[in-house]
């Protein structure tokens, strides 16, 4: 029996305690027409050794591709130190720490995460995680509403250089509370939105203003001036950003002159494998005074009862669990487990080593980038500031191009068109500081190999 | 407690091996200034011995299941084997991408769709989908196919979602969340629902009620086919929460209990790690009306290959609920544990998590201890009352739970649920042996004589972690979120 | 500066305290013409990406063959949790236990395991590992030789069914004390030893006869008779054995009238990964009147200063650190994180798994012999009853059989010609219960097929 | 301490996922009665979670390099990088055969090759075979090298070895091994050798001597040169005991000292873990002289191939110490740590273990310690006496140790070298910081103040450890090696 340690003997000695005659006694509060004999068409048992075999003969199907798609989800170099860590039992098979005289370790490390994500965002509290960066963003656009006191509507604008992704599953979330998303288009020749622009459509009050920097096709915006004009429309800034790029751009906290009020994204990036989307971790910060508005876990440091340091979840009236339907989210769980790996990645690079890893992406991505547009019909969309994604316009539609390239074992981005109508040539790509010159080199000769190939074909 | 890493910290001390070295020094960064950071963020300048010392001594300060009985009711801690974690983490599923095309990523796609077929045979329900996050996001995906349903029918005046007194917090927050009024109705001393309440509860303004069933009182909703057929009759649908399914799992299934959407935590019943607060998965499952308003992605078999199903072509879906698709890791272990159970062995979790909640429940009654609904069948967790105990010596539950963290257990779930005074949800599961459900009995016997001899004692626990007992006011009073270097 | 601390205020203050003003300083009693400025030829210093990268394409040429070679390292299933637990860092980054107080669970582990391997083999006792089966049979012949009051002769009586490379490792380290080792020849139509034939052949006096069980070919043979004939001889009797096959055979301990005197040899099959031969486990286990002739470390179980059960290495008069010359053996290492994982896999496995894991190698390999023998000219080379490695006569040279079938990634087994003159055509093949029938038909097809082929290209 | 893992044991419990299924049933095992078992080993019948729950609880009670400062003397516990694991154990080579064909194995020779090459650039020499399971394997090797290279010559008076009184037990017994009789020569108080008594010691007896420079008593045998000298001028070759290399590497070499064959203790200067007691390894290096006898196999490189050298063409190889090629694992990791630290990450090391160990050495002097060789530079690592302290208040080395650990501190080494009574070995390693030095050197300040005021606190420690002091000689004198079940 799988995991089941009763021999007959302890079976046996437990009825009788119980005072029954078999195990099935035990479900005959259940009206019988409900029990089922069987269930059908579940596979036998398999034994470890037989679903190891399986499962790794499933995963090499999926193996060795050179992968050169972002778009939300990242590779970097994980240290191998952090699932050593964050991979032993004591953190991986814990719950909550409900209890925390029995979690202190968790505990603590919550802090410290906590810490590192309010210093990289430049804001004062970050909660102790949530999902992933798009139901983040979400949650921070329900928070910013009820955070607004100055302005009665649930309206929201969102340019559309938010990651669609992201775009889908904040509808999808914030629409039951009638809450209603503004979408910005973003500008043609430049890739992103204006304050200008913008002005002009929004006429009318609203609680927040989603600014996401880098934007959805890598595009550095003009976040100062975003943010200020939503604080003087009396909204929210809310920043979405990819905390790895924060170690070389400003924070969100120094965003023109008040600074973003909230801070939310993907903190995937941070040790987190790529894992086919999952788990990844979701972050959302904020300035102190909306502190009790934050949905999710927090942890605080408090003392016991000699007065020594601890820590412990607090603010718990905000949660289900005290608030019930009232609670600033149903979020129960976070991604505990995640943020140990996020923290021991952060401790591991440090601030220098965090920098050098945003530089090298965003270099080894321009030089991509210049190399690429060396191939005939080859160009960069937009003009502008590139962090580590860019998007090529190629002489042909991209979706060609990305099958031919699967040949050669290259993930060469993401087709936009499926996202953006009209944008079937473009390719969003991204090169991380995994990836070598002679990756990239061959990234450009597989390119153009496919170019050709595919326009032969045509 | 350990210093805080912070505190380790020295200027430029660094681990240099996770550097990134090359191109660095020939090319600029080409980036605005005004775009650029100033400051330096707070993260700490320590070796790579520093950073392995500290989070790995960190760890040995943390109750686990590996390490300890972990009996916390609603929670269902029991083994997570080994073996999953290891085979999720193969390169080939590690390494990935979402966005990489269904061709790269058959095997992926295999077991997520075999684990959709086994949920749906387990449940009784038509359709699965895997990809919410968590038991709350799932309780939220259900809602909002209920809402969706509602809506396609253009039957406007649903308002209300039903939920019982004795319901988890994230029942009324997961309904408020899609737009619902919450109405609360009364568990009877029986443990049972209050048919009644519930008969005047229904109405044209009712969307659905939402249900476990055992209860998180630890017992079987015996009239469930009249609850069905009130909230039926009402024009209503069934939600049932399926954080207790690990109780009736081969047993009953809620499909057949006319449930019409659910949602399953998988590290309570599929026995995937918790890690420390998540991350879980919540999938759903639906029957056959609510199909298609599943949220996306799922995945469907044609021919012999996997594909993803996506808004595209499910246009009534309710959308997506994260970037991608879900917990994808968590997703692989809780395939990979329903292949090593089997049929038959799923059926063992639900008989051998309830003989050991009965048998425990049993014994703790023998012992003087005041339980919850004793005339009724416990399920996989039983409740026991410290009201007597804390009236006569001040010994309250929380006594209780801080106390026994001295003897090396995790406490049960104390405080919850919230209409049975001073209580403690123990839930055992099945894969813990009679030898440690005795010794636990025998350590709660042991408590119980000092809570009479010596209140202190417990009154005061823990005494032998790391830190003496934790002042919550003192947290929620003196706010302190993030740390200050000083300077 | 890779994995050392120190920031330049560190050094500062240090060399400040030392009262030096440059590290070089340090080196100042070293004679300066013997000093060097550099190392040539070693490359430059890879970060952890790189050297991961580099490790990674290494590994992969490796990769993804189907094993049928067995020889003295044997693939069997590792459970999960034997190397998630074995690999804690508290198990693999400590050093031998000398502070028993700091080092319980290694001390109780090793307890366990000498209980263990003490009960598999039907001895007394049991050290806590050397480092591998072949020294282990070395040092059981030279612990026979200091053992044996009786006699005072170095010679020593091996059969040539013994694994050919233990006999070159033996060789190698006991001849150095004049140990005089005498091989005899196996019958060539049984594949094993007689007591007849040895009878015959050995005259004088001698220390110990080893006895592997199975033999190198995978054969049973007669071990109660063998062990009689030794003690009647005065000589120990040394049984080498594959401690997975105790599962199911006799325990050296109850081989003839007395029981062998020690039992040593390899249990890699616990647990441990093939690795390309290492590190791996050798054991040795003996009977109490031995104990004090026994090489390397040892734990016992003693009391605490409060009386409670604790352990401890014991008997540490019999080793180096304080015998010096005089000790049992150089020894002073063991390969204790090796026993960890034999440790874990045995109390995974039980009585009862040990027993299915053995009996489903012997039947795997006596189906795949079967199957074999269908095939034109291939034949079971020795007649008589075999564990889970058989000889296969093949109608022609082995050698190339496996070169051609490496082309469909199998490693078919061994070939005997380079162990046994004029056994080119013999194939010591293997088969563990991680193979399943479909591997094993994949094996017979592609035997047949390398047949073809090699017989036409001849 | 735990219960031992039998005494969980219930008859037929067990882990069924971990059993083979197939093939048993339907054929029967044909093996002739006489030669099975009848009786069942005495191994767990336990639950998978109960070996796991047990083992993990097992390993919180060890202290270890990746939770505690180990500044374990000769033993040189630094940090051992994670990326070493982690690539060793890549499925590539985890899984390969030691009797695969060299072409299933390139990648595997290629890193054993360039280990190869960077240790003989390392010490100088000419050769190297990383066969030898651990150091004193390797020695064997280098004496057994040594013995062939005498009888290769017909020079067969030399039946001696030499060795310094401070020599590590390892050597003397690893020169008996190979025959040898052991002359011992004196130190003088200058921590240098006597070479008036070496003098006299060599002679056409004389085989070789072996050495560790620095020696184990922390300071470099300054006089190297005279000493190789007076070897090599009387027939005799000279032994590198490679333990100490970490004190010298990248500043002199072996090979330079003139020095004829040495081995390498790979987890003390390259980093690798050492388990708990092993597995290390102990590769060989020679200079030109001794090259025919290096142990095989060892790797070499033709064209761009990698091929084994095995007794087939290095007929005078002392042969083979394994049944395959040695511990492999450690090597792949010991190739990492090298390829990690470049030549100026190797010299490093040298120089930060010694400014450590002198910095060390230095505040203990100004604590008013007494320091062996107090006038010398120390090496990687120096002794404290603590004769005084014993004569003065009866608290020992020991007593020290033992209190150590109630700090959080592993004890340094006690009691070696042999030669310095009271003494306590101390390698504070180059990963180490100064906080934690200092740390460390405030704690022995405190223990010091302790062995004053109220030395019986030192005397019984440890306390805070979970058993208090053990009973060594109890152990030896009613030897209990194995659990017997009480029936
Ligand atoms: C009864 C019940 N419902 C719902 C949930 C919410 O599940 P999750 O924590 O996965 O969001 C829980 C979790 O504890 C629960 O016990
Ligand atoms: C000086 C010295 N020589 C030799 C050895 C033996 O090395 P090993 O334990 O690897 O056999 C040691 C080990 O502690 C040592 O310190």
């Amino acid at each position: 029996m799988p995991f089941i340690p009763h021999t007959e003997k302890d079976v046996h000695a437990m009825l009788e305690s119980i005072g029954i005659r078999s195990i099935n006694e035990l479900f005959d509060e259940i009206p019988p027409e409900l029990l089922i004999d069987q269930l059908p068409a579940i596979p036998k048992a398999l034994n470890e050794m037989q679903i190891a075999r399986l499962m790794k003969d499933r995963a090499k199907q999926d193996e060795n591709t050179l992968c050169f798609i972002g778009a939300g989800a990242y590779e970097h170099h994980i240290p191998a130190a952090v699932w050593d860590i964050a991979g032993r039992v004591e953190y991986m098979t814990a719950y909550t720490p409900y209890q925390p005289e029995a979690s202190q370790g968790e505990l603590q490390l919550l802090y410290e995460y906590q810490t590192m994500m309010a210093s990289l965002t430049g804001m004062d509290a970050s909660n102790a995680s949530l999902y992933d960066g798009a139901s983040a963003v979400a949650e921070a656009i329900l928070m910013a509403i009820r955070s607004n006191r100055q302005c009665q509507s649930k309206r929201v604008v969102i340019p559309t250089t938010l990651n669609p992704l992201y775009r889908k599953a904040i509808q999808a979330i914030v629409s039951k509370q009638s809450v209603e998303l503004i979408e910005i288009p973003f500008d043609e020749k430049t890739g992103r939105i204006t304050v200008e622009a913008i002005d002009k459509i929004v006429n009318q009050e609203f609680a927040a203003l989603v600014i996401p920097q880098p934007n959805f096709f890598g595009l550095l915006g003009d976040v100062d001036a975003l943010t200020d004009w939503a604080h003087q429309r009396q909204a929210l800034a809310i920043a979405v950003v990819n905390p790895m790029t924060l170690a070389l751009l400003k924070e969100p906290g120094l965003w023109g002159e008040k600074g973003a009020d909230i801070a939310c994204g993907e903190a995937q990036p941070f040790g987190i494998p790529l894992s086919s989307g999952g788990p990844y971790l979701g972050f959302l910060c904020c300035k102190n005074e909306y502190i009790r508005q934050m949905p999710g876990r927090i942890v605080g440091q408090t003392t016991d009862a000699d007065g020594k340091i601890g820590y412990i979840l607090t603010l718990q009236a905000r949660e289900q669990h005290i608030r019930r339907s009232k609670a600033t989210s149903n979020i129960c769980s976070n991604q505990g487990l995640m943020a140990v790996a996020a923290t021991i990645y952060l401790s591991l690079l440090g601030p220098k080593g965090l920098k050098r890893v945003a530089a090298a992406s965003h270099q080894k991505t321009m030089l991509l980038a210049e190399k690429a547009t060396k191939l005939k019909g080859v160009e960069v969309l937009f003009h502008g500031h590139y962090f580590h994604e860019i998007v090529l316009q190629l002489p042909q539609p991209a979706e060609p191009i990305i099958q031919e390239m699967a040949c050669y074992q290259i993930a060469p981005g993401l087709a936009l068109g499926e996202f953006y109508p009209g944008m079937d040539n473009a390719l969003l790509v991204c090169c991380t500081e995994t990836k070598t010159e002679e990756d990239i080199n061959k990234y450009i000769e597989c390119l153009k190999q496919a170019l050709k190939n595919k326009a032969i074909k045509k | 407690m350990s210093e805080l890493i912070f505190e380790q910290s020295q200027p430029n001390r660094s681990a240099p091996t996770q550097m990134p070295v090359d191109f660095l020094s020939d090319r600029a960064i080409d980036l605005p200034e005004s775009s650029l950071r100033t400051t330096k963020p707070l993260l700490p300048e320590v070796s790579e011995l520093q950073v392995v010392r500290h989070y790995t001594n960190l760890s040995k300060q943390l109750f686990s299941v590996d390490t300890h009985f972990y009996p916390l009711g609603s929670c269902t801690m029991k083994y997570n084997p080994h073996i999953m974690h290891q085979l999720a983490s193969l390169p080939g599923f590690l390494n990935r991408h979402p966005l990489s095309s269904e061709e790269h990523g058959q095997g992926f796609l295999a077991c997520l769709f075999e684990l959709q077929e086994i949920l749906k045979a387990v449940t009784g329900m038509a359709g699965v989908s895997l990809t919410p996050m968590a038991g709350a996001q799932g309780e939220f995906a259900g809602i909002s196919m209920i809402r969706q349903y509602h809506q396609s029918r253009h039957d406007d005046g649903r308002t209300e979602i039903i939920v019982p007194d004795a319901a988890h917090g994230t029942n009324p927050a997961s309904a408020s969340m899609c737009g619902y009024t919450i109405k609360e109705i009364p568990t009877l001393e029986s443990g049972d629902l209050d048919l009644d309440a519930l008969k005047k509860a229904v109405g044209p303004q009712t969307a659905g009620i939402m249900l476990t069933n055992p209860s998180t009182l630890g017992v079987f909703e015996r009239r469930i086919k009249e609850v069905a057929e009130i909230v039926h009759n009402a024009g209503g649908l069934l939600y049932y929460d399926g954080a207790n399914l690990n109780a009736i799992l081969g047993k009953v299934r809620p499909g057949d209990m006319n449930f019409d959407v659910m949602h399953i935590n998988l590290h309570k019943t599929f026995g995937t790690p918790h890690g420390g607060g998540g991350p879980g998965a919540g999938p759903v499952a639906v029957n056959k009306r609510l199909l298609p308003f599943l949220p996306v992605p799922y995945v469907e078999k044609v021919d012999e290959d996997y594909r993803w199903v996506t808004d595209k072509t499910a246009t009534q879906s309710i959308g997506q609920l994260s970037a991608f698709m879900g917990n994808a890791g968590i997703l692989l272990r809780a395939y990979v544990y329903t292949r090593l159970l089997g049929a038959e062995g799923m059926t063992r979790v639900a008989e051998f998590a309830c003989l050991n909640s009965n048998y425990m429940k049993k014994r703790f009654e023998q012992l003087g201890f005041k339980i919850d609904l004793p005339e009724r069948r416990a399920s996989h967790e039983f409740i026991i009352s410290m009201k007597d105990q804390a009236d006569a010596y001040h010994v309250t539950a929380m006594d209780y739970a801080k106390r026994l963290l001295d003897y090396g257990y995790h406490a049960p779930t104390v405080y919850f649920p919230l209409i049975v005074p001073e209580c403690m949800l123990i839930e055992p599961t099945e894969t813990e042996t009679k030898e440690t459900l005795d010794e636990f009995i025998d350590t709660m016997a042991k408590i119980k004589q000092e809570a009479m001899t010596n209140p202190e004692l417990v009154q005061k626990a823990p005494h032998t972690t790391s830190l003496k007992r934790l002042d919550a006011v003192k947290a929620a009073r003196e706010l302190n979120l993030v740390y200050t270097p000083v300077v």
